[in-house]
């Protein structure tokens, strides 16, 4: 279990999450909603290592504390991140960004079939291993990207708004790889703006407004929610 | 009837081989506020980013009233009359708050120097409701207050058209209710304003219209009201098995 | 002015009293000539030299944060001008060229590189100071005949110390003037962020090439000034790498968000390199790239910086109201 | 066309200190300016393990490259990791490093000039003619040439055939998302500004058999090495190979054909003719 | 208020800091010596120039010291490194007169560094021995600053010597007549390149390769390469020390095939023999001296013994005689009146290691011009009228 407790962020003067707690269980999907500015990627980044918590913070996998540890310790303690804007090796080539996935020692058992796993699930990737990353389309660098966190044989797979500037058919595709990921017994954290798509994949959701947990449940319950609809889902869907 | 503030006309901008924006056009019509929505990454910034001279288009045209500020550099179209607030806020630390909002109006539309200045930003400051922190160094503003001040001094340039990228994202319920009214203030007195936003209530409660882009081209222009309803734009907020 | 007085709050009487304490200061250390003219002359006209170029490349590299090395090419193109014509045209007339040249280069330079910025522009800087260096050298002992040229003036020490005051005097009026005006104001917004200056209205490109031109322009008097004081102008002296350099140090030293700032890092650091030179002559080297890396790890914002840290406390904790 | 010869060997020679620089500059991110001073302390040890000890310079890299991969190895660790740390910007971190490295130059190059002096050394190694196409060619150079082509060749197999250069690649290009690939970034970059380093202080060795140098050249050749940077694009290392062996034969061309007088204004007008007008390079990609 | 207050405290901070000065008076002559101990010349002075002053001061305090007026005073030397940069000499200068309070200078090493030093020793009224510079000017700058004193010679001597030598060799059929001619773009390369190309086409000599290169040239692979594609039958290069050893060792690496290779200043060096061995055979080099003379061979163990270097064939001698006759003149005069001194400068006649010195409008006019390896010992092949001359040999490979 990935599980984060009283976890605060500050930058300068502007406190971005305040006392955030949450949890993923294996081979569930747990969404994160908010609007712009809510905090989610500080918080997936802080997770990830990427940015320090205040004080008394405390994340941890399966029970052994993370909190501070660098970034590249942190892939190594089972948890990989999508981030936003994908962050591929723009110029290595498909096959080398899969590779470095697997760069920690975590990772070196096995890679061999979870890079047919990743194949299987992207076989796009299988095809096109040769070419340079930065040439393929939005939509195959997604894979890219999460195909490379998949290498890194994670536990828990967090993901900061994978649809960014995908078309919604590319999206749907997208939304139904994350549930084949899920089989595998992968966790799923997942940032979205797209409310409805991943409320409908998705197991629980936390709903993040400037910098608090204000909400959570089961995603079906608050799909269903009318507050929830109006704040995320445009209002649209209740007319 | 009178000639739109703007009016865009068939704007297109690549990147390398990512169209960002794909043959747009919309018109803006003097005192109106219009709301420029879609989902992330649907090309909103980079059209505000078009229209304030940060990118050149690639193709297409973009006119403020009679004036053809297609390929305008950022400054010249600032001096028009166009001022902006950014997605990320961009305050100007080492300034003063004041100092800041007297920044707008020094080398824009409407050039104020010396006492004139200094009284127009405190005015500004005392509307935005920022009048008690006009010497607070600003890196120790609140994030709300931030927004603020960049608005306060977009507004110092007397604008003919207000920029508004994502102004009201990240404020709580209480602040989004001040936002909202400031931004209501200011369509009342007759300021043209587009505006980029996701928060629906106020694109609800403010827009006289919207243009909705996803992936880089405009689904749908019109009243609040119908643009939230065309099915089109459902999908593309939504996802496709909604629609 | 007293319309723009309050806008960046205290000037006025403060101001004329400061005003006032300088100019006495000035005239004071105009006196000096009259007491010494061997070494105190000698190491004051260096010190007025660095204050005048600190100064200088402050006005420009202050507010935009652009590392120049170009010092060294505007220096040398005002000792060279001043070199080529003393034969034939009068002296003052030399340094209002020094002047116009220096700030017509600075202004091609600064069109050609506004692009540029970070380590491209510190490169092209320090690039164009060589070449300039190359060509002239090649020019020189290709067509002149020579090495170098001899400067022969009736100009003594003294009077070189007397017009770098008086150029020092200038400056500090040029820089309050452009601090004061909307360029100065324009500068620093564009060293705070240039994108919101591009959208504010300010045109970037033009600020900063002004105000490249400005310190070039000076620069190049400085080097117009010191000519008569080599007596023998040879390239390598004229374009000395080295100015470029100890102007970056001496100004980061002393500190560039205030227009004394680099006086601050002049006068201790010319002493030192001084003293250095003459005690330790095999190590000046050294003693330049400790200063170097103890200004980068200790004293980020100089001198200036850790004495306004220092006032900040001092006074915050006396009262609480003072807003810069 | 013996020039081209004579361009050619010149240029390989340069590739390697281009190389390290862009090791230094493209992967750890430090815009080292004191990269020539660390040639020039190489030519210095190579002189002196040749003069004292008999060790030919090309015996002499596997002494010195090791020993400049740890000094840089530490000098990165000390020096830049602070200010890496501090630096919010990858702008504050040129400016920071520049300044740094500023003062590394002038510490090395007075520590040079205090045990060795400020005069011109050279020495005789191989100082014989070797005869390619009719023309005679000095055979230091010839031999420098290939040394530098093998350790320019055993790199580029490393960078890109390898697990850890692969990794090496990806920190240059992304190094937040590297560390998302659980690659010590840190490390990776001290390794890299390290190999760089002994990457220099290599073709320095080289560069002593065959010339004159002292303890003040240092800069000629940092910047040299960033003239090859920049034209071929920070962090390309074929297009640096391929640059440096276009600065060896413009240089050698000028000196040959125009004047030797004007050979570094050439490389100079070179290099601001290319910031000019392609300042990605003239192999880079334009990024946006 | 507060600015003011800084600025006073900073100010008299830095005051009291340069206030220590020692004023300490002794009874010594106090000389001052600025030359290159880094930059493109320090090899050359470092062979030329200091380790001849070194070893004078130790012969004349060996002595007790120069006889001022009866009484015998020791000698001390402040010595600054110019970095082979004319402003650093000019700055050296004032500090040695203004600070140092230096009783008499001894002269810069080279000719563009004695050039650039001239105008401000002649302001100062100090004694200007200039033993290592070679300039057409001389006769001017001799009148400009009468202070002034030319021991080397002219450059149109040395160019006109080196065209005699090549006439000699041409007319024994030994050379044909096109010549390849470069030099060091500094102030004696550039002079002797003004005065050799003339020289060279009036001989009837045709330049088929002419070039000038930067004082701190460091690959001569091009230049020699160009030269070789001219195909000359003699190759000239005006050059100054790191030069010299760079194009000859490039001339050997592509075996530049010439009847005649002359290289300047550093020929004369022995190291020149140590770093070419036998390749060094034929070679010719700027100046020379009669190793045969009386006493130079004891002078030249003298200077090994002390300095623990090995004097040079040409300079070294020349600077010594430089200093020689600076303490003449000063025990003639019997006081350290810098006037007085340059006066009987002007009409003394020296007793030196190089033999008898008697100076004509402060120019020394007999001098040697060039030398050659011949058989391991480099010998004088042309002069101004010096005893001792032998023939110049042709160039033979470079093996």
């Amino acid at each position: 279990m990935l599980k984060v407790d009283n976890l605060s962020v500050v930058y300068g003067a502007h406190r971005a999450l305040q006392d955030i707690s949450l949890y993923l269980e294996k081979g569930e999907i747990a969404v994160i909603l908010g609007a712009n500015g809510a905090g989610k990627t500080t918080l997936l980044k802080t997770i990830s290592g990427l940015v320090q918590p205040q004080a008394g913070a405390r994340i941890s996998v399966n029970d052994q504390d993370i909190t501070g540890m660098p970034a590249h310790k942190i892939v190594e303690a089972g948890i990989a991140l999508v981030p936003e804007g994908r962050g591929i090796f723009g110029a290595l080539s498909v096959a080398e960004n899969l590779e470095l996935g697997a760069f920690g020692k975590q990772a070196h058992k096995g890679q061999k079939q979870r890079l047919k796993l990743v194949h299987e699930i992207f076989p796009k990737l299988a095809e096109r291993s040769s070419q340079i990353a930065l040439t393929m389309s939005g939509g195959e660098q997604q894979m890219v990207a999460i195909g490379r966190a998949l290498m890194s044989n994670p536990q828990f797979l967090m993901l900061d708004e994978p649809s960014l500037g995908l078309s919604p058919l590319l999206s749907a595709d997208l939304f139904k790889s994350l549930t084949a990921i899920r089989k595998t017994g992968v966790g799923i954290l997942l940032v979205e703006q797209n409310a409805k798509q991943s409320l409908a994949i998705a197991d629980r959701a936390y709903l993040l407004e400037t910098g608090n947990i204000i909400g959570q449940g089961k995603a079906a319950d608050l799909a269903n929610d009318p507050a929830v609809q109006k704040a995320y889902l445009g209002g649209a869907s209740a007319k | 009837m009178t000639q739109p503030i703007l009016s865009v006309n068939k704007l297109t901008k690549n990147f390398g081989g990512l169209i960002a924006v794909n043959d747009i056009s919309f018109q803006v019509k003097k005192g109106e506020l219009m709301g420029l929505i879609g989902p992330n990454g649907s090309g909103k910034t980079t059209m505000l980013n078009l229209i304030s001279g940060a990118f050149k288009p690639s193709t297409g045209q973009i006119n403020l009233e009679s004036t053809d500020i297609t390929n305008q550099a950022a400054h010249m179209i600032a001096r028009h009359g166009v001022a902006r607030t950014f997605q990320l806020v961009r305050i100007l630390p080492s300034l003063t708050a004041l100092q800041n909002v007297i920044a707008g109006c020094v080398y824009g539309h409407v050039k104020l120097w010396g006492e004139d200045a200094q009284q127009k930003a405190e005015a500004l400051l005392h509307r935005v409701g920022l009048a008690e922190h006009i010497n607070t160094p600003t890196d120790s503003l609140t994030y709300i207050d931030q927004k603020r001040l960049e608005l306060a001094r977009a507004l110092a340039a007397n604008p003919r058209l207000l920029l508004l990228d994502e102004w009201l994202a990240g404020l709580n319920p209480s602040e989004l209710n001040i936002g909202i009214q400031l931004i209501s203030d200011l369509r009342d007195e007759g300021t043209s304003i587009i505006m980029v936003e996701h928060v629906m209530d106020a694109i609800r409660q403010l827009c006289d219209h919207c243009v909705v882009m996803s992936s880089g081209i405009k689904i749908a222009d019109g009243s609040v009201d119908d643009v939230l309803s065309d099915p089109e734009v459902i999908r593309a907020y939504l996802g496709d098995e909604h629609a | 002015m007293s319309r723009l007085n309050k806008i960046f709050s205290q000037i006025s009487k403060q101001e004329k009293r400061i005003a006032l304490y300088c100019a006495i200061a000035f005239a004071i250390i105009a006196t000096l000539p009259l007491f010494d003219q061997g070494f105190y002359l000698s190491i004051s006209v260096n010190i007025v030299m660095y204050i005048v170029l600190c100064t200088a490349w402050s006005l420009f590299s202050g507010p935009t944060h652009y590392i120049s090395l170009a010092t060294a090419a505007f220096y040398g193109i005002g000792t060279y001008v001043v070199a080529i014509g003393i034969k034939d045209i009068p002296y003052p007339v030399l340094l209002v060229m020094a002047a116009i040249v220096s700030g017509g280069i600075a202004g091609i330079v600064g069109l050609a590189t506004l692009r540029l910025s970070g380590v491209y522009f510190v490169v092209f800087t320090l690039g164009l100071s060589e070449l300039i260096r190359q060509i002239v050298t090649w020019v020189q002992t290709n067509f002149s005949g020579s090495s170098g040229l001899y400067v022969f003036t009736d100009i003594r020490e003294m009077h070189v110390f007397w017009q770098l005051l008086g150029l020092a005097v200038i400056v500090y009026i040029v820089g309050w003037l452009i601090n004061r005006s909307r360029l100065g104001f324009a500068m620093q917004i564009i060293g705070n962020d240039e994108t919101v200056a591009k959208h504010l209205g300010i045109n970037t490109a033009i600020s900063k090439i002004l105000l490249f031109m400005i310190s070039g322009a000076i620069i190049g008097v400085v080097g117009a000034i010191m000519a008569p004081r080599f007596s023998y102008v040879t390239p390598p002296s004229a374009f000395n790498p080295i100015i470029s350099f100890q102007v970056v140090i001496m100004a980061l030293l002393g500190g560039t968000k205030r227009l004394w700032g680099p006086l601050l890092g002049v006068i201790p650091f010319t002493i030192l390199f001084d003293q250095v030179g003459v005690y330790f002559p095999d190590q000046t080297s050294i003693v330049i790239g400790v200063a170097f890396m103890a200004i980068v790890y200790l004293l980020p914002n100089g001198v200036l910086g850790l004495i306004e840290t220092i006032k900040q406390k001092f006074t915050s904790s006396t009262k609480k109201e003072d807003p810069t | 066309m013996s020039f081209i010869i004579n361009g050619l060997l010149l240029g390989g020679t340069y590739a390697l200190i281009a190389v390290g620089l862009t090791l230094q500059y493209g992967v750890a991110r430090i815009m080292n300016l004191a990269n020539g001073e660390n040639l020039v302390f190489a030519c210095f040890m190579a002189f002196w393990l040749y003069t004292a000890f008999a060790i030919n310079p090309i015996l002499g890299i596997v002494i010195i490259a090791p020993m400049a991969f740890v000094i840089n190895w530490l000098i990165y660790s000390y020096a830049m990791r602070p200010l890496v740390n501090r630096s919010k910007t990858s702008g504050q971190l040129e400016v920071n490093s520049i300044l740094a490295t500023f003062g590394l130059l002038f510490i090395l190059k007075g520590l040079m000039k205090f045990s060795f002096g400020g005069g011109y050394f050279t020495y005789n190694y191989l100082a014989e003619g070797i005869s390619i196409f009719g023309h005679n060619y000095g055979l230091n150079r010839v031999v420098a040439f290939i040394a530098a082509a093998v350790i320019a060749g055993t790199l580029y197999l490393f960078l890109n055939y390898t697990r850890y250069g692969t990794a090496i690649r990806a920190v240059a290009v992304n190094p937040t998302s590297a560390s998302l690939v659980a690659i010590n970034v840190p490390r990776a970059s001290a390794f890299a500004f390290a190999l760089g380093g002994a990457l220099t202080a290599a073709s320095g060795a080289l560069l002593s058999s065959f010339y004159t140098f002292h303890a003040d050249m240092g800069m000629d050749f940092t910047m040299k090495a960033l003239v090859i940077v920049i034209m071929a694009g920070v962090g390309d290392v074929r297009g640096a190979v391929l640059a440096a062996l276009m600065l060896g034969l413009t240089e050698t061309a000028i000196a040959t054909f125009v004047d030797p007088g004007l050979t570094a204004a050439g490389t100079y007008g070179l290099f601001i003719l290319v910031l000019l007008f392609r300042p990605q390079g003239i192999f880079g990609r334009s990024n946006s | 208020m507060t600015i003011g207050k800084i600025f006073k405290t900073i100010a008299a901070a830095a005051l009291a800091s340069t206030l220590i000065v020692s004023a300490a008076y002794a009874e010594t002559i106090k000389f001052g010596a600025s030359a290159p101990k880094t930059g493109p010349l320090a090899g050359g002075a470092e062979v030329s120039h200091w380790p001849a002053i070194k070893l004078w001061v130790s012969d004349v305090n060996g002595r007790g010291g120069i006889d001022v007026g009866g009484e015998k005073m020791l000698i001390e030397v402040i010595e600054y490194d110019d970095r082979t940069s004319g402003e650093e000499a000019i700055k050296n200068i004032q500090r040695l007169i203004n600070v140092d309070n230096v009783d008499f200078l001894i002269a810069p090493y080279s000719t563009g560094l004695n050039l650039a030093a001239a105008p401000i020793i002649a302001q100062a009224g100090f004694p200007q021995i200039a033993a290592t510079a070679i300039s057409d000017g001389i006769d001017e700058i001799a009148k400009q600053w009468p202070n002034s004193f030319w021991l080397l010679g002219s450059s149109s001597e040395f160019a006109k010597s080196v065209v005699d030598v090549l006439v000699t060799l041409r007319d024994r059929g030994d050379i044909g007549d096109k010549v390849a001619v470069v030099n060091v773009a500094d102030a004696f390369g550039i002079e002797l390149m003004n005065a050799g190309k003339p020289a060279l086409e009036a001989a009837g000599f045709e330049i088929v390769y002419e070039t000038s290169y930067p004082l701190s040239q460091q690959d001569f692979a091009p230049i020699i390469s160009a030269a070789q594609a001219a195909e000359p039958d003699a190759f000239i290069a005006f050059s100054y020390p790191g030069d010299t050893f760079g194009l000859s060792a490039q001339a050997k690496i592509a075996d530049l095939d010439v009847g005649a290779f002359y290289v300047g200043v550093a020929t004369a060096f022995p190291a020149y023999l140590g770093a070419n061995g036998a390749a060094a055979e034929g070679v010719l080099g700027a100046g020379a001296i009669n190793v045969d003379a009386e006493g130079m061979a004891e002078w030249r163990a003298r200077h090994k013994q002390v300095t623990g270097m090995d004097a040079d064939y040409w300079a070294s001698p020349m600077t010594y005689v430089g200093l020689q006759m600076l303490e003449q003149a000063i025990t003639k005069v019997g006081s350290l009146d810098k006037a007085d001194v340059i006066e009987a400068i002007k009409t003394m006649s020296f007793d030196t290691v190089l033999g008898t010195i008697t100076l004509d409008n402060n120019i020394n006019r007999k001098y040697w011009t060039v030398g050659q390896w011949q058989n391991g010992a480099f010998r004088g092949v042309a002069s101004t009228g010096m005893d001792g001359e032998v023939a110049p040999i042709v160039k033979k490979g470079w093996k």
